[in-house]
């Protein structure tokens, strides 16, 4: 550590997208120029952002007796007052958990310009330049470590990806882009009245004084509170995730968006959600959340099951993909409910895990639709004779995101599962239908569209990759693999800040507080 | 020697006149006049307080009152001249252009 | 009570007049120079207008270094008025800029127009910084009566005297009210200053008609910054009247009537603050945002924003003074940047006659001149709540402050109207960006004035978003003067 | 008594007047019968004392501003006014409002307030008092009633002037 | 001193060819493709053959290799190690050598293929998993290598994706396993649980702590039954065998090798491996035998009426899984061990050996359309020839003894019982009575494939599979007429027909047995705890049981012979016999022709309510007509909610007053109500 720039690390890295899409604008109207400045920002901060869990700590402030574990846990962090009264800070930093995130968030824009290099033709700029908006905008939900800038970008995400999705969208993208926004929006009114009553009661924004005063007992009639703002959180949170009522706005978006949209909503927007409930619900109110475990891990099993019983019959290819990620995400929420080592692990590695291989799906249909301009299943089938490499790569994919073992999807699937089933064996085996039907879903789909003879001759001519498209699929392929064979690199950084959230828990568990 | 109170409730009898006057009223003018009538009611009570109050600046109030209704009135004619000559009546039911 | 027994007011008294002074001597320049100059007219009158709105805001700067009462405690100068002033003041300077394409386009009457506009900020400006009932009421008069001139100021159009004699006649009829309500106040406390009437207020043993004073000022009031149940008048007005006289109305007005009630409420101690207030909000916001939802003329639909916005406002009423206050101030500062941006856009794009103001017409803007809807989409942010934008910290701030006085249902309240509200500004984004446009609505080039006074008021939303940290500092030391 | 009595007079020519305003059909009989409760008011007002109060009452009020009343009402010859059921809600709503809204502050004033009886001409507002406290105490709003007025004019001559004999600008709005 | 085997490269040698091919196939030439597949699969075998060599330098007979930490987290610790054992040797040689066999055997089969560089990168993808399932030393990994040799099948049942049958098949292969690992899953999540651990040293030696659940539910039987059900998927056993007769679809080596020799063994293996388990769970034994013997039983009444060649052999190589479940569950582990060895000579054989008829007919899979190859491909008869007497048992054959065995120990082990035997013998004689059908059928009487020859013509050229239900496109329009395989085919065919010969001779003195002795101990001394009646009446149970075992062989063997006088009588000495019997029984016999209609009973009760209930009920009905309507309802509502509103303002300006002095109203009553006390 303590490496030069160790405090504004995580600041460029947030705020450098932001510079380049702003230095796009005065850029002149030359597409090719934009997208090469585009693509040479995001990998230049993904190149940037590698340092952050280059220079981890594991174990940072290990052996640390209680106290407030969760505030030592955090890295790089930089904490400059911003806005005297009320007493807001510019308070960023990254734990095990936000670091991934951070990491995935930029890895995968890169991707996304690659990806929508033509098949966005008008309006470039713009496209470009709120891509880079929203990575900020992604970004700094990850790193903030203040209450307020924490719902300042959780906002700021809404206006570019509603933008995306309504301007390069197609078919009823606006009705999808409203539905998207007012659907967050008013779910994240909620959460800023439980921002806004925290902020009453203690005095302060600040995260991590927040979470001490509350494990201090230092806020009044916190215990008449907790329950609301809890729930507060949650509903911002499982909208975002999203849980099972309130996912429809998911498949809308994801089949209105374009390629780009969907790979950074379901890469990265989702994680937004999970992210929160790990970092808020579990951190903030350990009890609460303890005390409601029982009904969100049903609501997240019911999102596993429905969501891959609903995906099965899709006749849309993205559709279907949105559906999985809710059943997926699913499978996130129930591991950080199941209040165990392996559960947390397990789900923020499939946070990861999910990011890369569904994001890749994305590219991969995008791909698709780039030359067919549908998402119609029934209007493909035996594509693999036309394009064989382009079938083996979607293969490949939808391997890992069934949870092939030695892939990424299988390790955080193994873990969640396992460790619902500790916590409650019910839900474990409940849970583990979701093995079950990804297979059906995602196979079926995969014979669909490329097995069996060409059916529409137009099909006949399809070119395969071109060596750009490739170049966007290898980094997710590789690091499939890479995730799935040694996933100790990420789970070491992981387990470190999961330790550090289960602390308070186990030490409910030990006062017997707890149901 | 009349009891402070009657003066008041004097006054508020002529405010609600007035109120009522607005409401029921379709000329704009005695609409207007309806108005002078609610300003008239709130000077007598000015006067009535300043009376019991022994203070002066009661009656001031209403000598700037008076202005301030003389402008109004200057103003408030202008502005139903030029409604006039658009709209060719007087009543304020017909003058609903602006509505929804 | 410093030098109130003096025969003649000093010059330090002059000074803290100074703002009132300027502009109203602009103002007489104005009249004089409107018949004597020839061609070229509506400009050079616009141009000495604008000199006055901005030596009026340097003699602001001026006068803050001198607070203190002045002319027999009828004025006090502190921290609180100034930022009124400044807000005022600033927002009479964009107006003018915005009118100077107005004026062309429209062919009105430059003199009249722009010497009203300055003689209305001199009643507006003195509304914030007067503390004795006399003066407040013939300040509101001066900016009231000023308003419904130039409400009609279109006078070709039928909508637009409609909308200044609807505005006239509930004006005066929530006037009487007001004065109705000063008089019974002078009865229960036996005085007209807002200090006297303080003093008796906090007094353990309140007076029963002060309750009904209060009560019927605060109608007065309410009308004038269209607080439901009294917002009726303003999608009305708002339609009718010119653009950039909505962009003043909307904005400077009603920054000083706040500033009015806030000295009512807080300085004067009037009882029974709460559930009123809470009532009124609630209604203000709830009626404003659902009246806005169908809405398709845009002049309208700000309007019943307006009206929302005035409810958001009013929460912070609710809650203690030294949160409360400053949230006001700040609200009212952030409100009039982008309420007045947003006017300047949309009067631009009206283009003659205000042709082109429904919604439709702003289909494709998007792409036709982006910097434009851009511009645009930034107020309509700003008006939603989304960060970066001071709305969003405006509405933050006043939310909090309530909460800090466990206003708890207020507050859900109004967070979830903010959401819903979301919905129409969105729908004007979603049909600049993502419709065709249209052919037949002519986009002409923004003009330099048009052009300084969209920066000004985007500078000045981004600002009071990303560093509001000075302004509410400022804020917050009036109520520091006031509580000591 | 004879002062109990005066009062009695002038208060119910004002509120006959004031009824009569609301019944009468014609602006001019509402006008006239406006200058009745105002000149029945600067009676109420002499028996309260204030002199100068009740003498602007009868040269401002009744004077001038009722004139420019008669003045417009014949400018425009304004007829009787017709019967158009123009608004429910006044009748159904606002009537009622009003009748509440006096009644209770009518209530109370009888029952909550300081009702001392006053006696004739209780409080001089002798006109060189009121001059006094004008220009110093009330300087200032007395001043910018010079800007009220001010407005006022300018106003009327934007307003009333005919559109067609102003030449200033290009177009006329 | 242990020596170093590098046994991580074993696995890893496959994969790497497989990586090769896959990555750069496209660009090879089918010589060279075929030698990188060969190349790497070889040098798996040899380095299974050296560490076999020098296993007995082994003194303890265990060895354990750790490469990395896989998986850390929490308390679960799950590293990169392999395990050898006497039983994984055998699993380690088995699956190497008859690998690589078959490897040899398609440069042959395969050789004109078009995509031949997938087939076998497929198929080196398929030994990497294959041997990490047999050497991993925890349950993950096994469970890596369980899930991969899943992959691995559907892939190569889809190899020739261009025919529907084919990809649905293997998608039908992949979700029965799924279903099954669903069961092995849960499995582990139980170990994980209550042990903390799930490599093998350490469970083992936790759970050889405990005592048997002799009364039925526990820990370790609910755990045996789940492992069991994994088992089951994967060993096509009821009720998830069905998947396995549809995998015929891909081409023939794959079948011998995956659906035959060495995949569907992985089921037996993994309860061999976890006998400690079983042994401790006598319930989930009795449920593995029994589910064995009916498997057995079941599969062996199907395979009697199927005319597809190919599919005959499948349900034959159920029914003798069958025969290994049975084994596992009686505890005769070293039996199932046995028979899993023999089995996969002779399955392997026969598969290579029907290959090769098809081969030689062009394709032909339908018995019917053969017959009196028997001099027309000597070789191909002679090899098949072997392999059959095997698998029917016939003495001195491999798969006479190892059936035997466990016939035996069915009825004699401490859980045996009579009725597994009895069920046991009669499977027998019906495996020799389908066998000895196929054999007639191909190989006697006279050629009856003219309409093969027919609509041979009718092929159409395109790449690999193109050729309708034909697995084998382009051989017979290169060369008309029936013809013997080429070398590379039959060199490993008659190295199978060797070893299925001999294979069982290993047994003699108890050689194997005690060569497993080690990896079992523990089942004995489980099993010791219970003791049957029978045994226990009187005498000295060995030469009592001596005498028996004598007895018992003879019966089975004169079982097989009857198997095979029934199918000489009916398909050789009066081939008209066949039709009027099934014109006796034609319910009975299209019943069993459609297999019990066991697909199409799956189809109504779980695949068609699943999709329709997702599609009307799930996602039309709750998603679109509830949550989205409900929204899309309320958002109206307040639509026209504000829509009403609005008319409050209805332009009158009395109304506006109205509307006013009705809030003036209620402002002064609410504060003269909060003023007066």
């Amino acid at each position: 550590m303590n490496t030069g720039l160790d405090h504004w690390i995580v600041t460029l890295v947030t705020f450098i997208p932001l510079a380049g899409g702003l230095l796009l604008l005065v850029f002149p109207r030359r597409d090719r120029d934009l997208r090469l400045f585009a693509l040479v920002v995001s990998s230049l901060d993904f190149l940037l952002s590698l340092h952050l869990p280059a220079y981890f700590e594991h174990q940072p402030y290990a052996g640390q007796p209680g106290g407030l574990v969760g505030a030592r846990v955090f890295q790089y962090e930089l904490n400059l007052p911003w806005i005297r009264i009320p007493n807001i800070h510019y308070h960023v930093g990254v734990d095990g958990i936000s670091a991934w995130l951070v990491l995935l968030t930029t890895f995968l824009t890169p991707l996304c310009v690659l990806i929508s290099w033509k098949s966005i033709a008008a309006r470039v700029k713009e496209f470009f330049v709120l891509l880079l908006v929203l990575e900020t905008a992604l970004i700094g939900v990850f790193v903030s470590l203040d209450l307020f800038l924490f719902y300042f970008f959780w906002e700021a995400t809404l206006i570019p990806m509603a933008l995306l999705i309504g301007m390069y969208g197609h078919g009823r993208r606006v009705y999808a882009a409203l539905k998207f926004f007012l659907y967050t929006m008013i779910a994240s009114a909620f959460m800023l009245a439980a921002i806004l009553w925290l902020y009453a009661k203690t005095g302060t924004f600040d995260f991590v004084q927040i979470q001490s005063a509350i494990r201090n007992g230092q806020v009044e009639n916190l215990t008449v509170a907790a329950p609301w703002l809890f729930l507060g959180f949650f509903v911002a949170f499982a909208v975002k995730v999203p849980l099972f009522p309130v996912h429809t706005w998911l498949p809308d978006a994801h089949v209105e968006a374009p390629t780009a949209g969907s790979v950074l909503l379901a890469g990265v927007l989702l994680k937004m959600g999970t992210y929160g409930m790990l970092r808020f619900n579990l951190g903030l109110f350990p009890e609460e959340a303890r005390r409601n475990a029982s009904w969100v891990m049903v609501l997240a099993l019911i999102s596993i099951i429905y969501g891959a019983l609903v995906a099965m019959v899709q006749p849309n290819l993205k559709r279907l993909i949105a559906y999985s990620s809710i059943s997926h995400l699913g499978l996130v929420v129930l591991g950080i409910f199941s209040f165990t080592a392996l559960g947390l692990d397990g789900a923020i590695f499939q946070m990861l895990a999910h990011g890369i291989s569904t994001g890749a799906l994305f590219m991969l249909a995008g791909i698709l639709f780039e030359r067919r301009h549908t998402y119609e299943i029934s209007e493909f089938g035996g594509l693999a004779t036309p394009m064989p490499i382009y079938a083996s790569f979607f293969l490949f994919i939808v391997l890992s995101s069934l949870g092939l073992p030695l892939l990424n999807g299988f390790v955080g699937e193994f873990l969640v599962l396992s460790g619902a089933f500790r916590d409650r064996a019910v839900y474990g085996i409940l849970g583990a239908t979701g093995v079950i039907w990804s297979a059906c879903y995602l196979l079926w789909m995969y014979q669909r569209v490329f097995l069996g003879k060409v059916v529409h001759t137009i099909n006949d001519s399809l070119p395969d990759l071109s060596l750009r498209e490739r170049a966007a699929l290898w980094p997710p392929a590789v690091l499939a693999v890479l995730m799935g064979v040694v996933p100790l690199v990420w789970l070491k950084v992981i387990d470190t800040a999961v330790q550090a959230a289960l602390l308070p828990l186990s030490q409910i568990a030990t006062k017997g507080t707890m149901p | 020697m009349v009891p402070l109170s009657c003066y008041l409730v004097l006054s508020g009898i002529l405010f609600a006149c007035g109120v009522a006057g607005f409401l029921i009223k379709r000329n704009i003018i005695t609409i207007f006049m309806s108005i002078e009538l609610m300003l008239n009611g709130a000077n007598l009570s000015f006067v009535a307080f300043a009376a019991q109050w022994k203070a002066l600046s009661g009656q001031i109030f209403v000598f700037f009152v008076m202005v301030v209704a003389a402008a109004e009135a200057a103003v408030g004619l202008a502005i139903i001249i030029a409604v006039f000559r658009t709209r060719e009546t007087l009543n304020v039911d017909r003058v609903n252009l602006l509505k929804l | 009570m410093n030098g109130s027994l003096a025969m003649v007011p000093q010059g330090v008294e002059y000074i803290r007049l100074l703002p009132e002074i300027v502009l109203s001597l602009f103002g007489m320049v104005i009249m004089i120079a409107d018949p004597l100059l020839k061609e070229r007219r509506p400009r050079t009158l616009g141009a000495v207008a604008l000199l006055g709105a901005l030596l009026a805001l340097a003699a602001t700067w001026v006068q803050a270094q001198y607070p203190g009462f002045a002319f027999w405690n009828m004025v006090r100068v502190d921290a609180f008025s100034v930022f009124f002033h400044f807000v005022i003041v600033g927002v009479t300077a964009v107006v003018i800029l915005t009118s100077f394409e107005y004026m062309e386009v429209e062919g009105l009457r430059a003199g009249e127009y722009y010497g009203l506009i300055l003689f209305g900020t001199v009643g507006t400006s003195l509304m914030s910084s007067a503390v004795e009932l006399v003066l407040i009421f013939l300040a509101l008069e001066i900016s009231s009566i000023a308003t419904y001139i130039l409400a009609g100021f279109r006078r070709r159009a039928a909508i637009s005297s409609e909308a200044s004699l609807k505005y006239f006649l509930l004006g005066s009829f929530a006037t009487a009210f007001f004065l109705y309500g000063v008089a019974l106040m002078f009865g229960a406390t036996g005085s007209t200053s807002i200090q006297v009437i303080g003093d008796v207020l906090s007094s353990f043993e309140v007076p029963p008609l002060a309750y009904a004073g209060i009560a019927l000022m605060f109608v007065g009031l309410a009308f004038k910054v269209a607080a439901a149940p009294f917002h009726i008048w303003t999608p009305d007005v708002y339609e009718g009247a010119p653009a950039p006289v909505v962009g003043f109305m909307s904005t400077a007005p009603k920054a000083a009537v706040f500033a009015v009630l806030l000295r009512l409420m807080f300085e004067a101690h009037a009882p029974g603050r709460i559930g009123l207030i809470w009532v009124v909000a609630a209604l203000s916001m709830t009626l404003g945002n659902l009246g806005a939802l169908v809405q398709s003329n845009v002049k309208r639909l700000l309007a019943y924003s307006s009206i929302a916005h005035a409810g958001y406002l009013l929460v912070a009423f609710a809650a203690v003074p030294d949160s409360g206050i400053p949230a006001a101030m700040f609200y009212a500062a952030s409100y009039a940047a982008m309420n007045v941006g947003a006017f300047a856009v949309v009067s631009h794009f009206s283009n003659a006659g205000e042709s082109y103001v429904k919604l439709e017409d702003y289909s494709g803007l998007g792409s036709s001149s982006p910097l434009l809807a851009a511009i645009l989409t930034v107020f309509l942010l700003s008006l939603i709540g989304i960060p970066i934008t001071g709305g969003f910290i405006a509405k933050f701030y006043v939310f909090s402050a309530a909460l800090q006085s466990n206003m708890v249902g207020l507050v859900i309240l109004g967070v979830l109207n903010s959401a819903v509200a979301a919905y129409y500004y969105l729908r004007l984004i979603v049909v600049m960006y993502m419709r065709e446009p249209r052919e037949e609505v002519p986009v002409s080039a923004v003009p330099a004035g048009m052009g300084v006074a969209m920066a000004l008021s985007l500078a000045a939303t981004i600002y009071l978003g990303v560093l509001p940290g000075r302004v509410l500092d400022y804020a917050g030391r009036a109520v520091a003067e006031w509580t000591r | 008594m004879l002062h109990l009595l005066l009062f009695l007079v002038f208060g119910l020519g004002c509120v006959a007047g004031a009824v009569n305003l609301l019944a009468q059909r014609h602006p001019i009989d509402s006008a006239l019968s406006l200058v009745v409760v105002m000149g029945s008011l600067a009676g109420e007002y002499l028996l309260l004392g204030a002199e100068f109060v009740a003498a602007i009452q009868v040269i401002v009020y009744a004077g001038a501003i009722m004139v420019l009343f008669v003045l417009v009402i014949m400018l425009l010859n304004a007829g009787e006014e017709e019967r158009t059921r123009g608004s429910r809600v006044a009748l159904l709503l606002g009537v009622p409002g009003v009748l509440i809204g006096s009644a209770l502050v009518v209530w109370l004033i009888v029952a909550r307030s300081p009702t001392q009886a006053v006696a004739a001409g209780a409080l001089p507002g002798a006109p060189e008092t009121i001059a006094w406290l004008l220009f110093h105490e009330y300087l200032l709003p007395f001043e910018v009633t010079s800007i009220l007025v001010l407005i006022a004019i300018m106003g009327a001559v934007v307003l009333a002037s005919h559109p067609a004999m102003v030449r200033s600008t290009k177009r006329e709005g | 001193m242990t020596p170093n085997f590098h046994l991580w490269l074993i696995p890893l040698l496959p994969l790497v060819g497989a990586a090769i091919n896959g990555l750069f196939g496209r660009r090879f030439g089918r010589k060279l493709a075929a030698s990188v597949g060969l190349t790497f699969s070889g040098a798996a075998c040899a380095q299974g053959l050296w560490v076999a060599l020098e296993f007995s330098s082994l003194g303890t007979g265990l060895y354990r290799e750790s490469l990395a930490v896989w998986i850390h987290a929490g308390d679960l610790h799950v590293d990169f190690a392999f395990y050898l054992d006497q039983l994984s040797l055998i699993m380690l040689l088995i699956v190497s050598g008859v690998g690589f066999l078959i490897h040899i055997y398609s440069v042959g089969y395969m050789g004109k293929e078009a995509g031949l560089y997938r087939f076998f990168s497929y198929l080196n993808l398929f030994l990497f998993f294959m041997l990490t399932l047999v050497l991993a030393s925890n349950y993950l990994l096994m469970f890596v290598g369980w899930e991969g040799v899943g992959l691995a099948s559907y892939l190569l049942i889809g190899f020739w994706f261009t025919k529907d049958q084919a990809a649905s098949a293997g998608k039908k292969a992949f979700i029965a396993n799924r279903i099954g690992d669903f069961g092995f899953l849960i499995g582990l999540f139980l170990l994980i649980k209550h042990f903390g651990s799930l490599d093998f040293e350490s469970l083992f030696a936790s759970i050889q702590l405990r005592s048997p659940e002799t009364q039925g539910a526990g820990l370790l039987t609910s755990i045996a039954l789940l492992l069991m059900v994994g088992a089951c998927g994967k060993s096509a056993q009821i009720p998830l065998y069905v998947w396995l007769p549809d995998a015929m679809e891909g081409p023939t080596p794959v079948s011998a090798l995956i659906h035959a020799a060495t995949m569907v063994t992985a089921g037996i293996y993994m309860i061999a491996r976890s006998h400690l388990i079983f042994d401790r769970a006598p319930v989930a034994g009795m449920t593995v035998a029994i589910l064995g013997t009916l498997t057995a039983f079941f599969a062996a009444t199907i395979a009697i009426v199927q005319t597809d060649i190919k599919k005959v052999l499948a349900y034959s190589t159920i029914s003798q899984l069958g025969y290994m479940f049975l084994a596992c569950g009686v505890a005769a582990y070293t039996a199932g061990i046995f028979h899993l060895m023999t089995h996969a000579f002779f399955k392997g054989l026969l598969f290579l050996a029907a290959g090769a008829v098809m081969h030689a007919t062009g394709g032909e899979q339908d018995m019917r359309a053969m017959g009196g190859l028997r001099t027309k491909i000597p070789w191909t008869f002679w090899t098949m020839t072997m392999a059959t007497f095997a698998i029917a048992g016939i003495p001195p054959l491999a798969g006479f003894f190892s059936k035997d065995e466990i016939l035996w120990q069915a009825y004699a082990s401490a859980r045996g019982s009579w009725l597994y035997w009895l069920l046991g013998v009669i499977t027998a004689s019906m495996t020799s009575f389908y066998m000895f059908r196929l054999w007639f059928l191909t190989f006697f009487g006279e050629y009856r494939g003219g309409r093969a020859q027919a609509h041979l013509p009718a092929q159409p050229a395109g790449p690999g599979g193109q050729a309708g239900s034909h697995n084998l496109p382009r051989v017979s329009s290169e060369h008309g007429g029936i013809h013997e395989s080429p070398k590379v085919m039959l060199v490993p065919m008659v190295i199978l027909a060797v070893l299925s010969v001999v294979g069982g001779w290993v047994s003699y003195h108890h050689t194997f047995e005690n060569f497993l002795s080690p990896v079992f101990r523990g089942a004995g001394a489980a099993s010791a705890v219970e003791t049957r009646p029978s045994s226990s009446a009187g005498e000295s149970p060995l030469e009592e049981s001596g005498e028996r075992e004598t007895l018992f062989t003879t019966l089975s063997v004169a079982a097989a012979a009857f198997g095979f006088f029934l199918a000489w009588l009916l398909y050789h000495r009066r081939p008209e016999l066949p039709k009027s019997i099934a014109h006796e029984i034609l319910g009975l016999y299209h019943t069993v022709l459609h297999k019990y209609y066991v697909d199409e009973l799956y189809a109504i009760l779980f695949v068609n309510p699943l999709l329709k209930g997702s599609a009307k009920l799930l996602w039309r009905g709750i998603d679109q007509n509830v949550i989205d309507a409900g929204l899309d309802a309320s958002a109206h509502a307040t639509r026209r909610l504000s829509d009403t509103m609005r008319h409050m303002q209805s332009g009158n300006l009395r109304s506006y007053a109205g509307w006013m002095s009705l809030g003036a109203a209620a402002v002064i009553a609410y504060m003269v109500w909060t003023g007066i006390p």
